[in-house]
């Protein structure tokens, strides 16, 4: 179906049903439960685990499937978001032509930093990257205020040309939308305690995402995918049979930057705000994260990754000491002081080291990435103790050695 | 004429600063095969080792003066450091003065700790681990390591000031036979820069006149047939890492009066170094230190006004600029050994 | 076992194992068995060394061979986990390969591992850092002058004949009491190949016992006082070499000669 | 004038000369055999003819075409395959992907942009690379990883690889060093069955004289970085010259 | 509107820098919100409920609602504080957010607000634009910014350091830096000041040596430093080390500024900090030093000091004081309607929280009252007393009007109450 294999179309729904239930599967608790804390079912975070996605999917057909490494990935993301921004400014507040635009500018722009940096491979390919991307940043940040608003960034304002749409009612803000819906609409379930938001942005993002999953998962089977997959295995191989790996390894640089400035766009799509930031290494490293996280060269590890630290970084980051004492409010209050005293420097302003001990014992305890990870409990209950020589090599990404 | 000698020295201190956390850091980067993103950590703990030290000298008995109030009309504390009541307060508050250089004393013991604790606690078990694998793990103990130091000193920089034999500033220029007040030069980068020198000097010596420099590089390429060598390449591995750690300790400590160390220190210069490391050409040593002390100058000559007002925000970008001239014109960076990390 | 000789329909040769028990060996390995991760590769293998004996191991592409060389040796991939290995009275399977090399048991690996950013010299001087050395480095050269001459050149850059020269040098370099060659003349000119075989009977002549993997059967059995032949990571023949040169059908069932 | 021609190639290491003023042609549909002591130069002229290694001086033309100054990918597809001394194959990739690869560049050229295609609906690649595969006895072990086949199986997976995109010219670095007896028998079937049923040229390097003599038809004798005679293979036996440089007592 | 409280609650939210070099700003900031919501309901002393003019609240939450609050972190980036801030506003449903320590987030989470129709109270934010071209109808800053600084420290510095000086500014390359810059520039040349250079620094520098070193070249006899937090302390440091301080040029002693001081930057600084000029918004010692005009001061640092041990920062001060204007804000106009609110603040006269009396002036939502000139301690009893009070510059001297240039271009647009 859709031109994919049985288990990758299964794979495909089983993302697809994930999405479109997001809304129910990520609020589980009541909003008046003490454990409300832990929904992240609202709009902002489910807007962001599909965009994430999307940057990390598209990271992972570069280094996942090649083994380059990016450490500059952030600058497309940023400049996809600075086009589109200015898409909304100048042309209209419609998100296709921002989005389109996005992708357009990000892929020209990978396509320059690609054709420099694929000089040269493994660390040394990194830094290049790095070094480009820094350079963005610095740029945006200061020189280049005129185009990007400095530290400030861009916002849309009431003043802005805009010139494909009808001038703004009185007191009206410009707003994001598609053909007039506007991305912040949202619609309200209550179910008993329980309540559900269906927001218009993030179904127009989950939709963009599936598109992407898609087009990954087709690229993961084409020959293309295998060409990338060789080059990261062995280059002298590749070329004495014939082939050229350089235009190869472009295509998937310029590819994963389009996923990037995709992200980019609908970051601005969702939040109508661009700040040079989000072009800084740690953002780089943060997509890096994500798919090693995830799992490289794994379809859906590395969305799970993106979810993984947004979740964190959105969650974790907002319980305070008050949170903890209401949790922990059935308890005897020596009790209570004693594990808010154990738990807290973990919370609120420790949730980077949390974050920390996670990534650590992700790594040490499920190598390959949760998704490896995951397989091999799900391996470990079910006792199957042979290898099974039929098994999709993507789901066994080997060591790479072509990293930095 | 003056300005550019005054930034050459700027750049050369800036440059020590760079190569000493570079060569840490290739030592385990491009000797040991691992991706360490927790370099700067230790560059970090080093740097927080002052800090300590200094707090352990001025831990203080507390009396209160009664004729004198805090903000809240409670009488006013007064502390008196221990070291001062038992060596008497002349011998103390030199102590106290002279503690940052004095800590080398508790950084060299703790720096080796926390090497050997890190190397054979953890790294060890990434030698055969791809490099994303240890990129994952170091990130996650850098950011372990850096928010400790946050939960005990916070996020705010800590004023650790140098001995004040050291505190004053020369004249440079005078002393050439320059006009004199032109080129005024801080003893402490001086002191920095002598350190960096040594420090340099002795790891090279040590990997260059021993057959441990040789055994460890051999053990890099192919642990497996050292070890069929009887070699327990393991235990050197281990050595490595903690002269490593040792050298960024040492290298954080000392930088400390010339910036008051924070807890997110490592992460700034995390980044540099990894640059410092790769444009010097892995796996080499030289190439670090002159990638180190280039890339210093040159920073410093773009941040002249003279500079900036021809090419606006050059400062901001001259390393990463240069870094990618440097590579892409030398395919190993400045030095770098054939093979080593390229793919 | 039986049953693997069985369903490929050929002779047992089982009969003819072992004598292993009874005598006094050198090196005796015990019951082995050894995984690459999850896959079974060793499958239970034993067989005795005596001292100063020259053991050639046998066996068509994949038998195992190599395996069985690198879990002598104690290398960590593939894992031994069952089995015992003794080295003159030295539990060789309790120690990890550094100490097995210490021990005195050394392996020429088959793909030379000539270690990379290091010269002809270095290469050889790494041998002689850890106790016990074996020949001097000048020694060495006067066997193999082709090294002597190019002492200077990183070793990675020499002909493949040249590396396995040094591999071996490199290996003579220490104390050996038993060497493991995987396929030392691989590679070589027929005129090295004599060479090394004369190597092979010197370092034989000053009693150190070697095993030896070669695909040149012939070749391997004339120089070996005993064989062992392996299929499918499982011993299928243990005796003299002349036994095997005499059994027509072992030949042709396992050799292909 | 045969179908490769090398003239007076030079090639230095620093101090080191590896080729000396070598003369070669290879005519075409023959199999050309390149012998000589360890170290004579062989791989390193072969690295010349596939463009890894510029020689000094000299030329080396294909069919009429220079080879010098192009990549070793742009040698690939004008016609010349290669299979190397220590086996080169993507480790990490399953057997059947690594004949699907050359199945691919030979379709389609040095890069083509199929992002989107289905590798498992091509099926007549599929079948070719199965074909292949059975032909060299490898198609049971498929699914396999490309690393952790044993090193006489990684020989043969190389040289189906080279062989499937039918190469005008196969180059043979020491094809069957390392494979058992069996194999190598297997090997020279092979290589004699392609070569009169596909009229493939060879050039093979060799130190097993068994294979050389059972397949070339002529022989060079390379020392030294020069040419030392050529002949065919009844005539080298016996050079005393070879016997000495070379063969020693085995001939 | 947007989050009407419907319950007995209401939801405030905190969206402080937890982590990044700001955090114990942060930290404190949020310590002080904790101490608001606390008096707000009704529990602890009340601080500054009892010193301030309008009596409005009583004790018991807003409008009889309990006030509860969620708290976030911006990292200091205005993504990650956007996120935050939308988080407390789609899931905790807060009514108002506060907090905040640079003007970038500050513009970033302002328009956010606006776009979402709740109030936003600013926090640490300095940079003319949060209330010049980026001010929003729903959008409130309390604290002073660059114009202010530079307006009240020129005339202080005349009077120590002569009309006849010339400036040498390193700028933080960044929109605060501008903006600051340029009111320093302004106001100085205005008093007679001549200024020789200004050279824009990168945010994540960390040495300055080579910014520095080349002051000594220069004809100036004044070093100004545009530089806020570890950038200040660490470019404090270096000009110290590269004796500048003990420098005479033209025949005088060379001098440092600082335009705008921090607690926090100040006890980074260490000794190097000693005699040197700033401008800040608020201090504690202000109602013990200058008399009752700073009434409010004294109680509100009695109750921190005694939850926190210490006293309270010009950060944590703006937070609290913004917590309870909104509060009585909101009493006021009976309404938690966002429209309402800015209704009721728009052209507020209060005083009693601290700084005298305060206007928030309609045109651009800024509170303009007396701006603290401060100085290095030498002789510090304590190290919560590292500044002393040079002098208060009255509110008038401040004063601007709405559209000087240096805040041209903004247009507060029209309230927002949401959907
Ligand atoms: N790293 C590995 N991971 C998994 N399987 C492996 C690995 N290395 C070898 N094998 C498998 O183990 C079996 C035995 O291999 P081994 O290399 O020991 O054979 P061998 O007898 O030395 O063969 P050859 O004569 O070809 O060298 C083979 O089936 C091979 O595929
Ligand atoms: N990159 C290099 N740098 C220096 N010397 C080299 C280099 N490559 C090859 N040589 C030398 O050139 C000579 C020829 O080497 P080559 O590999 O061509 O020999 P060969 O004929 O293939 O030998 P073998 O049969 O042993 O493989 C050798 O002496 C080798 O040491
Ligand atoms: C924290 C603030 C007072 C200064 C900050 N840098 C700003 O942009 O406004
Ligand atoms: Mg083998
Ligand atoms: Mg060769």
């Amino acid at each position: 179906m859709l031109g994919l294999q049985k288990k990758d179309f299964a794979l495909l729904m089983f993302v697809a049903a994930l999405t479109a239930f997001a809304p129910f599967l990520l609020n589980p608790f009541p909003v008046d439960s003490a454990l409300a804390q832990f929904n992240a079912g609202y709009p902002d975070l489910m807007q962001r685990f599909v965009i994430f996605g999307i940057f990390a999917v598209g990271f992972n057909i570069l280094f996942g499937l090649t083994g380059y490494l990016s450490f500059g990935h952030a600058a497309f993301l940023g400049v996809g978001s600075y086009a589109a921004i200015w898409s909304m400014k100048l042309m209209t507040m419609n998100v296709i032509p921002a989005i389109i635009l996005a992708v357009i500018v990000a892929g020209l722009f990978s396509l320059f930093v690609g054709w420099i940096s694929l000089r040269r491979s493994g660390i040394y390919f990194s830094i290049l990257t790095l070094a480009f991307a820094q350079m963005s940043f610095a740029l945006a940040y200061s020189v280049l205020t005129p185009i990007t608003g400095g530290e400030t960034g861009l916002q849309p304002k009431v003043a802005d040309p805009r010139i494909f749409d009808a001038a703004l009612g009185d007191g009206e803000l410009p707003a994001a939308n598609l053909f007039g819906l506007t991305m912040k609409s949202s619609y309200e379930l209550n179910i008993g305690g329980w309540l559900f938001t269906f927001n218009a942005g993030y179904y127009v993002a989950a939709i963009v995402m599936l598109l992407a999953f898609y087009m990954a998962i087709r690229i993961f089977r084409s020959p293309f995918g295998m060409m990338l997959r060789a080059i990261k295995t062995n280059q002298t191989r590749m070329n004495y049979t014939g082939l050229n790996p350089k235009p190869y390894t472009l295509a998937a640089f310029v590819i994963s930057g389009m996923y990037a400035g995709l992200a980019g766009g609908l970051m601005v799509a969702m939040d109508t705000q661009v700040g040079p930031e989000r072009m800084f290494w740690t953002a780089s490293g943060e997509v890096v994260l994500m798919t090693i996280l995830g799992g490289a060269g794994t379809l859906i590890g590395p969305v799970l990754g993106a979810g993984m630290i947004k979740y964190m970084e959105n969650i974790i980051s907002k319980i305070n000491e008050g949170v903890l004492y209401e949790w922990f409010a059935f308890l005897p209050e020596s009790l209570q002081d004693l594990l808010v005293t154990i738990i807290y420097p973990f919370i609120g302003k420790g949730w980077h080291l949390t974050l920390g001990i996670v990534f650590m014992l992700v790594v040490i305890f499920l190598p390959g990435g949760l998704l490896e990870g995951g397989e091999r409990i799900r391996n470990m209950l079910s006792r199957k103790k042979k290898a099974d020589p039929g098994k999709d090599p993507e789901h066994h990404p080997k060591p790479s050695p072509h990293v930095a | 004429m003056e300005a550019i000698l005054l930034q050459i020295l700027n750049g050369l201190d800036k440059g020590s600063a760079y190569a000493l956390i570079a060569l840490g850091l290739t030592l385990i980067f491009g000797t040991l095969g691992v991706v360490n993103f927790a370099h700067g950590a230790l560059f970090m703990i080093g740097a927080f080792c002052a800090v300590i030290f200094s707090r352990i000298l001025s831990l203080s008995t507390v009396t209160e003066d009664p004729t004198r109030k805090d903000f809240l009309g409670n009488p006013l504390k007064i502390e008196t450091p221990y070291v001062e009541s038992w060596f008497g307060p002349e011998l103390g508050s030199v102590l106290i003065n002279w503690s940052v250089p004095l800590s080398i004393i508790l950084a060299i013991p703790v720096m080796i700790l926390v090497g050997l604790a890190m190397e054979r606690g953890l790294i060890k078990y990434f030698y055969k681990r791809p490099h994303a694998d240890q990129i994952l793990v170091t990130f996650g103990l850098a950011i372990v390591l850096q928010e400790i130091i946050k939960y005990f000193f916070g996020a705010n920089p800590i004023p650790t000031p140098a001995p004040d034999v050291f505190a004053g500033s020369f004249d440079f220029g005078a002393l050439i036979g320059l006009e004199a007040g032109q080129i005024i030069y801080p003893y402490w980068r001086l002191v920095y820069f002598a350190f960096a020198a040594a420090i340099i000097a002795a790891v090279f010596s040590f990997l260059q006149f021993t057959t441990f420099g040789m055994v460890v590089r051999a053990g890099m390429a192919d642990r497996e047939t050292v070890g069929l060598l009887g070699i327990n390449i393991d235990k050197r591995f281990t050595i490595m890492f903690a002269i490593a750690a040792v050298v960024a300790g040492l290298a954080g400590v000392m930088y400390t009066p010339i910036n008051s160390p924070n807890y997110h220190m490592g992460m700034d210069f995390l980044v540099l170094s990894f640059v410092v490391v790769v444009v010097g050409g892995m796996g080499s040593l030289p190439g670090a230190v002159l990638a180190g002390f280039l890339l210093g100058i040159l920073e410093s000559f773009a941040s002249m006004a003279q500079v900036l007002s021809v090419v606006p925000g050059i400062n901001q970008i001259i390393i990463y600029l240069v870094a990618i001239v440097i590579l892409l014109t030398r395919p190993r960076g400045l030095m770098g050994r054939k093979g080593v990390m390229e793919e | 076992m039986n049953a693997v000789v069985a369903e490929t329909g050929t002779t047992d040769f089982s009969k003819h194992r072992n004598h292993a028990a009874t005598a006094p060996a050198f090196l005796s390995v015990h019951d082995i068995h050894a995984y690459y991760g999850e896959s079974y590769i060793v499958q239970g293998i034993s067989f005795n060394v005596h001292e100063g004996e020259i053991l050639a191991l046998l066996g068509r592409n994949g038998a195992g061979k190599t395996s069985t060389l690198r879990t002598l040796a104690r290398l960590s991939n593939p894992t031994l986990t069952h089995g015992e290995i003794w080295l003159d009275h030295k539990p060789l399977h309790t120690m990890p390969s550094h100490e097995a090399a210490r021990g005195g048991l050394i392996l020429v690996p088959e793909d030379r591992r000539i270690i990379p950013g290091l010269t002809v010299e270095e290469n050889l001087q790494l041998a002689q850092i850890v106790e016990p050395i074996g020949w001097s480095i000048e020694r060495l050269y006067e066997l193999f002058p082709r090294l002597g001459e190019r002492r200077q050149q990183e070793g990675v850059t020499l002909s493949g004949g040249e590396q396995q020269m040094l591999s071996i040098a490199r290996a003579l370099a220490r104390d050996i009491k038993v060497l493991l060659l995987d396929e030392p003349y691989e590679g070589l000119a027929p005129v090295i190949v004599d060479e090394i075989e004369k190597t092979l009977a010197i370092i034989k002549a000053q009693g150190i016992t070697t095993i030896l993997v070669e695909q040149n059967a012939v070749r391997a059995l004339n120089l070996a006082d005993r064989a062992v032949i392996l299929d499918t990571g499982t011993v299928v023949f243990d005796g003299t070499a002349k036994e095997v040169l005499d059994n027509k059908e072992l030949r042709e069932e396992y050799l292909a000669i | 004038m045969g179908i490769l021609e090398v003239k007076n190639v030079n090639k230095r290491f620093g101090g080191l000369q590896a080729l000396g003023d070598v003369n070669l042609s290879v005519a075409e549909n023959s199999v050309h055999a390149i012998i000589g002591p360890n170290g004579a130069g062989k791989s390193t002229l072969l690295n010349v003819l596939v463009g890894k290694l510029v020689p000094d001086t000299g030329t080396v033309t294909f069919d009429g075409n220079s080879v010098l100054g192009r990549t070793p990918f742009q040698i690939n597809q004008m016609g010349i395959s290669r299979v190397f001394q220590t086996p080169e194959i993507f480790g990490d990739l399953t057997v059947m992907e690594n004949m699907l690869i050359p199945c691919f560049a030979k379709r389609d050229g040095s890069f083509r942009m199929h992002a989107i295609e289905s590798i498992a609906s091509e099926h007549a690649i599929i079948e070719r690379a199965e074909e292949m595969l059975t032909e060299v006895n490898m198609i049971d072990k498929r699914e396999m990883h490309g690393a952790s086949l044993s090193r006489g199986d990684k020989r043969r997976l190389e040289m189906a690889m080279c062989l499937v995109q039918e190469p005008r010219l196969l180059l043979l670095d020491e094809p069957t060093a390392g494979m058992s007896r069996a194999d190598t028998n297997n090997t020279i079937e092979l290589l004699k069955e392609i070569h009169t049923k596909r009229n493939i040229t060879m050039a093979i390097i060799e130190h097993d004289m068994h294979v050389v003599f059972s397949l070339a038809q002529r022989i060079t004798v390379l020392a030294q970085g020069t040419p030392l005679v050529e002949d065919i293979p009844e005539n080298i036996k016996g050079h005393p010259k070879v016997k000495e440089a070379y063969l020693g007592e085995a001939a | 509107f947007t989050n009407e409280p419907t319950g007995s609650t209401v939801t405030l939210g905190f969206n402080v820098p937890q982590s990044g070099p700001y955090a114990d700003e942060g930290a404190d900031e949020l310590r002080a919100f904790q101490l608001a919501v606390e008096h707000l309901n009704g529990g602890g002393d009340g601080g500054m409920l009892n010193t301030f003019s309008s009596k409005a609240l009583q004790g018991s939450g807003i409008m009889g609602k309990k006030v509860e609050f969620v708290s976030g972190d911006t990292q200091t980036k205005s993504d990650a504080a956007r996120a935050s801030a939308r988080s407390m506003i789609e899931k905790d449903g807060a009514v108002m957010i506060s907090g905040g320590s640079s003007s970038g987030v500050a513009v970033a989470v302002q328009a956010l607000c606006q776009e979402a129709g709740v109030i936003f109270m600013a926090g640490l934010t300095h940079a003319n634009d949060t209330t010049g071209k980026d001010r929003k109808a729903n959008g409130f800053r309390h604290f002073f910014n660059s114009y202010m600084s530079g307006a009240a420290l020129a005339p202080v510095l005349k009077n120590a350091y002569g009309a006849d000086r010339k400036a040498y500014y390193l700028t933080a390359d960044y929109n605060w830096g501008y903006t600051t810059e340029q009111a320093v520039r302004e106001s100085t040349e205005a008093v007679g000041w001549e200024t020789v250079n200004n050279v824009l620094t990168p945010l994540t520098q960390t040495d300055f040596s080579s910014y520095i070193a080349p002051v000594l070249q220069s004809d100036a006899d004044v070093l100004v430093l545009v530089h806020y937090g570890g950038n200040m302390v660490n470019s404090l440091t270096n000009a110290v080390q590269f004796g500048l301080r003990d420098r005479m040029v033209n025949g005088k002693q060379f001098e440092i500024v600082v335009p705008l001081y921090s607690e926090l930057m100040a006890r980074g600084a260490g000794e190097n900090v000693k005699g040197i000029f700033g401008s800040q918004n608020w201090d504690w010692k202000l109602e013990n030093q200058l008399g009752s005009r700073y009434i409010g001061t004294n109680a509100f640092v009695r109750s921190f000091g005694e939850k926190y041990g210490f006293p309270p920062s010009q950060a944590a001060h703006t937070c609290y004081v913004q917590t309870l204007l909104y509060a009585d804000a909101v009493e006021r106009a009976g309404s938690f309607n966002p429209c309402a609110v800015v209704e009721a603040l728009e052209g507020f006269e209060f005083d009693g929280l601290g700084n005298g009396p305060t206007l928030y002036r309609a045109d651009d939502h800024q509170c303009f009252k007396d701006v603290v000139v401060v100085k290095g301690k030498e002789n510090p009893e304590s190290e919560f007393d590292l500044v002393e009070i040079v002098e208060v510059t009255p509110a008038e001297q401040v004063t601007y009007a709405p559209d000087h240039p240096q805040f041209a271009g903004g247009d507060l647009g029209t309230c927002n109450p949401g959907a």
